[in-house]
């Protein structure tokens, strides 16, 4: 059974323009993609603001909806569901959010915010739906006590976990994390990632990694995407991307991350430089001329690049 | 036993938590402003007054044209004087101060209703609905209102109360919508919405428990200073012999007898209490929803 | 830049033509037409005449025949006949439309004269004492209907203390195109001019204190302090430039406020501009006129409308480029 | 002059008030910043630094701060200084750079004109001069056509070339200080190493001294000569970048050097110490800040008043917890 695979996903947005407003021209947020995750892995997807991989994570949730395309989750296509079916897929596929602050409502409780999926899908008495709240507070490492005060009593690696206890309310199978940890500092952010990583095996999820930070993405993934402009740039399993790169892009980025020993700074700055010289030189051989990449192609078992 | 403790525990919990509610935070910024407070006394003690009092006066008698004692200025009979029909003011002052602030409220419910749907509803779809509704806003606001309000009152067949009411909502509903929408705009980009759609909460319960009372400050903030204006606007038109029915007089009646330079001159118990009345109730309801508003507004908020 | 005014105007015209259709309607739905200014329902006439007149009058006509005749007058600048006055509606409105223009323009100036200097001083120094005064003027003015003020202030400035004239715009008595002409127009005008003028200062104050409490703490005013910028210039030349657009996007609302207002001073005052005229023609059941007076409002506050929207692309360059 | 350093801050304090009460947030620092030296300050939020930043700047909110201490430079205490004599000193001497791009700049202003706003309060230039200084500065940047954006609005731009726009305006009148504060943080990797290294490009070439504000040990990690570590408005940790980075010895320093998923090392668990950077109001004043975070530490590992200590040449650290430190999984 395929678990979640992403067949040829278009979003589109209209550019309007002219003396009418006519639509002209389209963004293309994303722009034929197509990826496959397995049941128990970490697929993460990588690219700089705006290169697509937000809206794609959304668009597989349903909060954006798809231009074009198919997304197989075991095996029904969930953009022809119709509403009514497409809820009961709802509690296989949660979402983490970026921001710990404006994601849980400041008027509720925390009991009433983590305990809202389980008034969508099932019917508790109150006394059972406290104790399954409890429960998985408790899991996130926060008090049972807690669930009665208001998000603003908590900082913000703690409001990321209620966050995160509200999305396993529902047992999901597929977890989509979107920049998860890059509002929050980083010891807390280490913090977050060590738990992520504790109730992945312990619910046996699937991430679905969004992150602009390439050292997290390898700490956290066991493949990898990157994306450019809406498109893949690069896919492979985590060792090809950073010790293999291909693309001239992936290498850019790659380049780009500050190493943590002062001692290699020259280095750095050097292979910098280098890779900058190539992205020029060898622009062509990695880019169309609508500054577009080409389709990927396998160049081993785990692994594939954009080349013509 | 277990049980109990669990329960206790809980009750110690809900008290020690600080409620962040709308209520809670405006009446604690009320009691911490001492002219907020004050006028919330002076509108509480004003309205039981007029509401009271209008139980117990002779309406009939109040109309009737007493032609020994026209024009008479205040005395122990008559309080406030008499009108041109020899009517005692200060029952016409009751009375109309009833029925102003009465129909102000009403004018001002009927109006947050229209506008706070059309807002949300637009304001939370977006695309074609919020386009179209839009639209219907923005044309609305350049209209001249206030002319074309009394135009509609000249014309309206049956003119009564309702009828009244009825057209002023249709004109004052627009800038609430616009503000609600802005509001519900914002609201809509924050990822708790986002959050509750990928939980599977319907549209309609999103709008109402998660969208609404993060919208609730600035609702009622909006609605109390409305309720001021439309207090003025309806006393204005009033004034100038357009507003409510002869049958329902109000405080812009009374001032309305000022158009008269004589009565303006030399008559003042006439027209001046209620002039006076008008100023107080509607400082009093905006120092109330100025303090509403800082309320709302963490930023100024007084402490 | 000319070809956002052209849009602009583009979008303006399905309104224009809405609001000429929504006028028609209430025009229709006024007894007599009121769009000629003729009477057709006279008590003494028989069915017969009546019938005749109206269909010399073109009203039984389909009405889209009469909405486009009666636009195309409009077009052509008639406006149909006063039944009062028995004059066209044009050369009844052209004197006292100048009277109007004239206050409304003394009332929108006056008012951004003192809103202005109290908005700044207001925001500079927030919590000041000034600022607590500011803000206290504010909710008063704010509170107060205007109907209530101006009446307020005839009373004490006309009648009590006698200092203004108590109606009309200009004393008969003096020759047009004098000094003294002049003087006893602006004599007329001081009293209704300040009563308008002081009740809307609200918005403005209100708007440029947040905006400038806003722009105060942004970090653009971080930079340019950064860079030595003195205290005053970093208020003139990045704090109140930024803090003014909403009161450029304001203008047009203003206008709609002034014709408002203007129906209340010149009927309170007694000064001879549309706002009076207006009332006047609905309580004589004078529609032709009536008729006019909302088209041309309308179209005024349109026209305000743009011209906000035009000032604002010219200040802010974000606007400027689409 | 030789070996003065530039900026010298001594036992600077900043405290602002909330409600009645002031709380320091910056709580008795001293640093040296030398000519040509880039230090970095890093710490996580809440932590004192930007606090720091406009402390030595001056921009603080009046009325609302207090600050003590001394921030010296050329012989003078900038904190005893009018704002009228501030104003000669920022901008010409001290230059400095803001986090957001999209905030930092004036949008109703043109970027050549923002520039050369600095040179008008502090040089004798003409229009003509101006423009040229501000077209060349803009060149330095790597801003690849000056004359288009010297006549563009910031919203023309993007991220990273107004990070370019900002760094020139910094820059214009030459200052020997630059205050950078989170400069790369609002930016895109690939932008972000762009200009970081034009950041080190022009602080070679114009041999400026730096104050680097941030909170990521990548960007210190490439950029500093020396390093102190904040937490709860203390210096913790000082040492020249090496040291810091091979040997560090403050628990909290360790900690947060320990969160960095690291390129090299598998998917380990990242030992760190739970818990946050305490808010203002709730610092512990007395005794070591870090104390309630490391409870599983004996209390007489603590020193009573922890003072900053040189416990090797150059190398200082606050408290003595640091001496038996060990994280809980690693008992």
């Amino acid at each position: 059974m395929v678990f979640l695979k992403i067949n040829n996903l278009k979003v589109y947005y209209p550019i309007r323009g002219g003396f009418f407003r006519r639509v002209v021209d389209h963004v293309k947020a994303v722009d034929d993609i197509s990826f496959e995750l397995k049941q128990g892995e970490t697929y993460g997807l990588v690219g700089e603001s705006g290169c697509g991989k937000t809206t794609t994570g959304r668009s597989i949730i349903g909060l954006t909806k798809s231009t074009a395309g198919e997304i197989i989750f075991e095996d029904k296509d969930l953009t022809k569901l119709s509403r009514k079916d497409y809820h009961n897929y709802r509690r296989d596929i949660q979402m983490i959010f970026q921001d710990p602050y404006s994601s849980l409502n400041p008027r509720k409780r925390v009991l009433d915010i983590v305990a809202e999926p389980l008034r969508n899908f099932e019917k508790l008495t109150i006394a059972e739906e406290r104790q399954k709240v409890q429960f998985y507070i408790e899991k996130v490492g926060l008090s049972p006590e807690d669930v009665y005060k208001y998000p603003h009593e908590f900082s913000g690696g703690q409001r990321q976990r209620i966050g995160i206890a509200r999305a396993l309310t529902l047992n999901p199978k597929l977890i989509i994390a979107d920049e998860p940890v890059s509002a929050l500092d980083v010891s807390v952010q280490a913090q977050v990632l060590n738990f992520m990583q504790d109730i992945q095996k312990e619910f046996n999820l699937t991430y679905l990694f969004i992150s602009h930070d390439l050292g997290i993405i390898q700490h956290m993934c066991d493949r990898i995407g990157i994306m450019y402009r809406g498109q893949f740039v690069e896919e492979g399993a985590a060792e090809d991307i950073y010790t293999n790169p291909q693309h001239i892009y992936t290498k850019r980025l790659i380049s780009a991350i500050p190493d943590i020993n002062p001692k290699n700074r020259d280095k750095q700055v050097e292979f910098r430089k280098k890779v900058n010289e190539e992205y020029k030189n060898s622009y062509d051989k990695y880019f169309n001329a609508e500054g577009k990449v080409y389709k990927l192609k396998q160049i081993s078992n785990t692994h594939s690049v954009a080349l013509p | 036993m277990k049980a109990e403790i669990v329960q206790t525990n809980n009750n110690f919990n809900i008290k020690k938590s600080k409620s962040s509610g709308a209520f809670s935070v405006m009446w604690r910024e009320i009691l911490k402003d001492k002219l907020a407070l004050a006028s919330l006394f002076i509108l509480g003690l004003l309205l039981i007054t007029v509401y009271g009092a209008t139980l117990f006066i002779n309406q009939d008698k109040l109309v009737t044209v007493d032609l020994l004692s026209i024009y008479s200025p205040p005395s122990a009979d008559h309080l406030l004087g008499t009108d041109y029909g020899g009517r005692d003011i200060l029952g016409q002052l009751l009375i109309g101060a009833k029925n102003s602030f009465t129909i102000g409220f009403f004018i001002t419910l009927i109006a947050g209703i229209i506008g706070l749907t059309v807002g949300i509803t637009a304001g939370y779809f977006g695309g074609k609905v919020d386009n179209f509704m839009m639209r219907i806003v923005d044309f609305v606001m350049i209209l001249p209102s206030l002319m074309l309000i009394i135009v509609f009152v000249t014309i309206a067949p049956k003119y009564n109360v309702y009828t009244f009411i009825f057209i002023m909502s249709i004109f004052l509903w627009t800038g609430k919508a616009r503000l609600i929408r802005s509001k519900t705009l914002a609201e809509r980009e924050l990822d708790y919405v986002n959050a509750s759609k990928t939980l599977g909460t319907p549209d309609w319960k999103i709008i109402i428990r998660e969208v609404l009372p993060n919208l609730s400050s600035i609702i009622i903030v909006n609605l109390t200073l409305n309720l001021a204006g439309n207090i003025g606007i309806e006393s204005g038109l009033t004034y100038l012999g357009f507003g409510l029915p002869e049958t329902t007089p109000s405080l812009g009646t009374l001032v309305s007898y000022a158009t008269n330079p004589d009565i303006l001159q030399n008559k003042w118990w006439i027209w001046l209490p209620a002039s006076f009345l008008i100023l107080v109730m509607m400082l009093c309801i905006n120092f109330i929803g100025q303090a509403l508003r800082r309320a709302a507004d963490a930023r100024q908020r007084l402490g | 830049m000319l070809k956002f005014i052209l849009r602009r105007i583009l979008i303006m015209i399905p309104q224009l033509i809405i609001l000429s259709v929504l006028i028609f309607a209430l025009a229709k739905a006024m007894p007599g037409d009121a769009l000629t200014g003729q009477l057709a329902s006279s008590p003494k006439m028989d069915a017969q005449t009546l019938h005749e007149l109206k269909q010399k009058l073109g009203m039984l006509d389909p009405p889209y025949v009469q909405y486009f005749r009666w636009l195309k007058g409009l077009l052509h600048g008639d406006m149909g006949m006063s039944i009062i006055h028995q004059t066209p509606v044009t050369q009844l409105l052209a004197g006292r439309m100048e009277n109007t223009i004239l206050l409304s323009a003394a009332v929108l100036i006056l008012s951004y004269l003192i809103a202005i200097p109290l908005g700044i001083v207001s925001g500079r120094w927030t919590d000041s004492w000034a600022d607590k005064m500011v803000v206290g003027y504010n909710y008063i003015t704010f509170a107060t209907p205007l109907f209530i003020f101006a009446l307020l202030m005839l009373f004490i400035f006309g009648f009590v203390l006698g200092w203004f004239p108590t109606s009309g715009s200009v004393d008969i008595r003096v020759e047009n195109g004098t000094f003294s002409y002049f003087m006893s127009k602006v004599n007329h005008l001081i009293l209704p001019a300040f009563s308008g003028a002081i009740i809307s200062t609200t918005v403005t104050i209100q708007y440029l204190r947040t905006e400038i409490i806003d722009t105060k703490i942004k970090d653009f005013v971080k930079t340019a302090r950064a860079k030595g910028v003195s205290e005053s210039n970093v208020y003139t030349r990045h704090i109140l430039r930024n803090s003014f657009l909403p009161i450029a996007a304001f203008l047009g609302y203003d206008i709609v406020s002034l014709i408002g207002g203007s129906v209340f001073l010149e009927s309170i005052y007694g000064y001879p501009g549309i706002g009076q005229l207006f009332i006047t023609s609905i309580a004589q059941r004078d529609f032709s006129v009536v008729t006019a007076l909302v088209m041309i409002s309308g179209l005024a506050t349109l026209v305000g409308t743009l011209l906000s929207d035009i000032i604002l692309s010219a200040v802010d360059p974000r606007i400027r480029i689409e | 002059m030789g070996n003065q350093p530039l900026l010298q801050l001594k036992n600077l304090r900043t405290s602002f008030r909330i409600q009645d009460d002031y709380f320091a947030a910056v709580d008795d620092v001293s640093l040296t910043v030398n000519e040509n030296e880039v230090v970095a300050i890093v710490g996580e939020s809440g932590c004192g630094k930007s606090a720091l930043a406009l402390s030595i700047m001056g921009l603080h909110q009046e009325g609302r701060t207090k600050l003590e201490g001394n921030v010296n430079f050329n012989g003078r205490n900038l904190l005893s200084l009018s704002t009228g004599e501030m104003n000669k000193v920022r901008g010409k001497d001290i230059g400095m750079i803001f986090q957001d791009p999209l905030t930092a700049l004036n949008p109703l202003m043109t970027c050549g004109k923002q520039i050369e706003e600095s040179m008008t309060y502090h040089t004798s230039f003409t229009g003509g001069e101006k423009k040229e200084r501000a077209l060349e500065l803009l060149k330095s940047v790597g801003i690849p056509n000056p004359g288009r954006t010297y006549k563009q609005y910031p919203h023309e731009l993007s991220g990273g070339m107004r990070q370019r726009v900002v760094i020139a305006v910094a820059i214009a009148c030459n200052p020997s200080i630059v205050i950078a504060d989170e400069p790369t943080t609002a930016l895109d990797v690939t932008i972000q190493a762009q200009i970081m290294d034009l950041l080190k490009e022009l602080q070679k070439k114009n041999e400026t001294g730096i104050i680097l504000i941030t909170h990521d040990l990548g960007v210190v990690a490439e950029m500093a000569d020396r390093v102190a570590v904040m937490y709860a408005g203390e210096i913790v940790e000082l040492a020249d970048v090496h040291t810091l980075f091979e040997n560090p010895l403050h628990p909290y320093t360790r900690s947060l050097l320990n969160s960095i998923p690291s390129t090299t090392d598998e998917k380990e668990r990242l030992h760190v110490i739970q818990g946050v950077v305490p808010s203002l109001k709730n610092l512990p004043r007395k005794g070591c800040r870090f104390k309630n975070r490391i409870e599983w530490m004996d209390d007489h590992e603590h020193e009573e008043n922890p003072v900053l200590r040189e416990v090797e040449p150059d190398h200082f650290v606050r408290c003595t917890c640091y001496k038996n430190f060990h994280f809980p999984e690693e008992k």
